[in-house]
């Protein structure tokens, strides 16, 4: 680690980050889940440069998900969960996405996706489980044969099994690994070597990390790496899996950062608002994503009281008292 | 048809949402854990814990466990699934709880539809390439319906709900009934019982088609016939127990004293 | 928790939880790692009760495996290393079971036990893996077919499946999940609700713990839950699939615990020069273990001075400049 | 026939086990993660790092990821291997990262015995059922033989060790040559070199069979033939660098101070 305070040559800005790890048409993997550590400002990023194409995969997720799908940025999708909690129990532009047609689903459960990014963390071809024998997320395909050749995915949605041990063991599904082109995430610290430290849960974001070609990580903070390698248990990555660090606090707003801020739930529900009429989201896109120069203006907009308003409890990790409604 | 929308007087008067809370609450046995998702599940869930299930553990399929719930979470991602949690699992992790066998995880799941078998939709309306309606998809719901010890059912009940086949199969139920879950390769679970704003409707032990088992004070069998499309088996159908004044009291001063949910 | 004291009842003496939860015959899963914590008091409690007809199961151990062989406890071992690194590349207790035929042993690699855990944990059939094609792990059973039989295990040792997908995959090795009747393990803390917290490498620990039927754990400390639940972020595992407390501090010597003391390396030396002759082990077996009451007898054999000497360094995790000749 | 113990004269005399340790650890370039087990092995990869690769990460299978290293492990569960580490992860994470299409991981490797092919058995001597010797078993060596992006084995040069036939095959080399590790199903990997306490072993790059590469200063050919078991090319060989001043300084003063390992 010869410039630990460059990390590696890995410390870049967001539009350096985005122009360079994720392209038109890529695989890419959204970290976070629902309403909590969304990569925002990355996705925002993304939109502003208009790179499209997208083939997203994730478990469960809520406002990254629907900001991309909104923009146009994406094609296919292979999911369990789009929804932002009671802020949205289906997200409204991807539902809207779907129902028209502009974008293609295959569905899986939240396990099934959470251990297909383990098989490609692993990189074996499949994982087994029971988990939705007889279910149509089984039986049915979402991608036709035709597009599974031409987007190089793997000949079959999934495949069902007979316990190969000659036990009783019955069927058992086989999930393939997926390994994305990019992961996106967002940690609350990363180390100046490219340690990644995430705080509270950290849902599926380390297996996606280690199933992908290439992991640009926003960090709400650079942290010596001393600091971090103090305690590595508490590590979640290690520097020689990241390609890309960005340091921008609230890089997850509106989902929340657990330990530093909550979601914005004022935010939320005016997004949801908005995106429920066509011309209301044009106008909401070109104000919070397409008129907006960078994060800091972003930040701006929002607005230091709202920020200060979600600012988490240091120790139970959230708002305490935050208006919700 | 009409629903009540209150019923009793007052001081024992409440809605249907809290006797939805209260009666799923009474299948939580101490020790269960409890898959509890958010919104009136997580209510039933902390009206079962303070009420007779004080061992029982609320689970997070995102990985909390056990947490002070302090304030009630909007989303299974929310940070107040993460205090004061014994542990905060990955998700992989979390999964492996509600399959093991040890633990007797009981999962409260919602649905768009259910059918006879308590086989549940939660993925869209109309054909699955080109639905005229999309939800939000399975999030792990066919993940605790496969491998839990068994599950609960909260739905609206109309028979736009209650259907004779689903669009699509979601989360497994009862399948075919009889033994078709077991033949499918699943070594337990099913749903246990579904409540309703109207009902709480149970499974024929031996055929697995649902029947009415308990109808909440003011409701009629006809309502719930009316209400559900496809046949249902009345006769075993006795008044629901209605919420205690104590059970009022946990749900609304303890479990939701801020009405996130219960509005 | 109406108890927390007591740890809902799972608070329990050594004796009595070797005694409740170890039985002639049962599959036992060693936690640790070759010195480091090992489950020492355990064994050698298991040992003074005489239970025998063990099956053990274990990716790489050394002490523990050495002396419940030694103590003539094993029938059988599924494992991938039986070795103490520099104090005994090989252990040799086991090694001269294993040539005097006293014992069957069935082999895997490291990553295959690791993986068989894992699919345990999962409560899946089996584990997909790339590791072993074509070597003698996958080609040579360690158990007949009766004995596998008669033990109830799996069919086959493996299956070598094609790629299911049709790919380039090529083949695959499925591993059986491990179910064992009882998982042994020693934990840094364990708070009085029955959270465990493990601290430095855990090794497989976790995953021999939720693929376990049983649970048994010996703590260096009993504290507080709160002090344990204020970052849930680092606790290994959840009071519901913990059976039995012990607190016993040292009760890895002498195999390492990490913070708390390092191993002790006069004592493995002895250990080795003495298992190499029959009369001298059976000497240190009685000295060590038969004629040893209970744990305060045998730290009060091993003696203050070498417990102080190994002490850790709280932060560094290990004994600094210790002789380790 | 004799070995030489002691080669050179003084300030550049080295034995054979710190020949072994530089010969190996120039095989490593910067970027690699280095699978590093203990003893030599450890030596190679501290002189590695210190010399021409300063970013390469040496890594331990029980999951302990670039710890300072202030004192030497003795075994790699050992509390040093956690000390400062970036990370300290599970088994099965430590395997995922060796098994990483994205990591160029190279893991040094001990047997007790080893084929042309670099074929490595440290499972036992004799029939596998009935073994006159028992070894510890694989540990981590058929996983890292199998997953690594390459290995490279340090071995006694013995005509017991250099055999014809392995009593056990415990972890995959060239398997039976030419191509058929590719068609064994292996996606990569494989010995790049054997490293003895006489010279370096290398293997052809169509047959992969082993060819003498370096012979250590006042090694000849002859030495390294009655050594091995089986017939070996030797046309190829050179005579090995000797250790500079500046390696066995490094090697003697900053990796194994102790001489732990060393002796």
């Amino acid at each position: 680690m010869s410039e630990p305070e460059q990390i590696g040559g890995k410390l870049m800005s967001l539009e350096r980050a985005v122009r360079t790890f994720v392209k038109r048409g890529d695989q890419v993997a959204l970290g976070g889940f629902t309403i909590s550590r969304n990569p925002m400002a990355l996705v925002y990023e993304i939109a502003r440069q208009s790179i499209g194409d997208l083939h997203l995969v994730a478990h469960s997720n809520g406002q990254a998900l629907d900001v991309l799908v909104g923009a146009g940025c994406v094609r296919r999708i292979e999911i369990a969960y789009g929804g932002n909690g009671r802020f949205a129990p289906t997200c409204v532009r991807f539902r809207k996405a779907v129902e028209r047609g502009a974008v293609v689903v295959e569905d899986y459960s939240n396990y099934q996706m959470a251990l297909r990014f383990l098989a490609g963390a692993l990189n074996v071809p499949f994982m087994p489980t029971k988990s939705g024998l007889h279910t149509d997320l089984v039986r049915l395909d979402g991608f036709s044969p035709e597009l599974r050749r031409v987007a190089a995915l793997p000949a079959k949605k999934l495949v069902v099994l007979p316990d190969p041990f000659d036990g009783e063991e019955g069927d058992v599904v086989l999930l393939p690994a997926l390994k994305p082109d990019v992961a996106l995430m967002h940690a609350q610290q990363v180390g100046d070597d490219g340690t990644v430290r995430i705080k509270g849960l950290t849902f599926a974001d380390i297996e996606q990390a280690k199933a992908a070609k290439a992991v640009v990580v926003t960090c709400e903070q650079v942290v010596p790496a001393a600091d971090l390698r103090r305690d590595p248990d508490q590590n979640a990555l290690p520097p020689f899996l990241i390609d890309a660090v960005v340091p921008l606090p609230f890089a997850a707003h509106p989902t929340a950062c657990h330990l530093f801020y909550d979601y914005d739930p004022q935010h939320l529900n005016e997004y949801r608002a908005a995106a429920r009429d066509d011309g209301a989201y044009e106008s909401w896109l070109r104000e919070w994503v397409y008129s907006v120069a960078d994060h800091d203006e972003y930040l701006a907009k929002v607005g230091d009281e709202r920020l200060q308003r979600i600012k988490a409890d240091p120790v139970r990790g959230y708002a305490v008292g935050l208006d919700r409604r | 048809m009409s629903k009540p929308t209150t019923t009793g007087s007052a001081p024992t008067a409440f809605t249907p949402r809290e006797m939805m809370a209260i009666a799923a609450g009474r299948f939580i046995a101490d020790g269960d854990i409890v898959f509890a998702g958010t919104g009136v599940a997580l209510l039933a869930a902390g009206c079962a814990k303070r009420v007779q299930a004080p061992g029982a553990v609320i689970f997070f399929e995102t990985g909390g466990i056990d947490p002070t719930l302090d304030e009630i979470p909007l989303a299974v991602a929310d940070s107040r699934v993460m205090d004061g949690a014994c542990i905060n699992a990955g998700i992989i992790e979390a999964f492996s709880y509600v399959s093991n066998p040890r633990l007797h995880t009981i999962a409260f799941l919602g649905a768009a539809q259910i059918d006879r078998y308590g086989n549940l939709n939660s993925t869209c309306i109309g054909d699955y390439h080109h639905p005229t309606v999309r939800f939000s998809g399975s999030g792990g719901a066919c993940d605790a319906g496969s491998l839990a010890a068994g599950f609960i059912v909260f739905m609206e009940h109309s028979p736009r709900k209650f259907v004779e086949k689903l669009d699509y199969l979601t989360t497994p139920g009862w399948l075919e009934g009889g033994e078709s879950r077991r033949a499918a390769g699943f070594a337990r679970g099913g749903p246990i019982a579904v409540v309703t704003d109207l009902c709480v409707l149970r499974f024929d032990e031996t055929t697995k088609e649902m029947y009415l088992a308990e109808r909440y004070p003011g409701v009629s069998d006809d309502d719930v016939v009316a209400n559900t499309g496809f046949a249902l088996d009345v006769s075993r159908a006795v008044e629901a127990l209605p919420p205690t004044a104590e059970e009022l009291r946990i749900l609304r001063d303890e479990v939701d004293p801020q009405r996130l949910i219960l509005g």
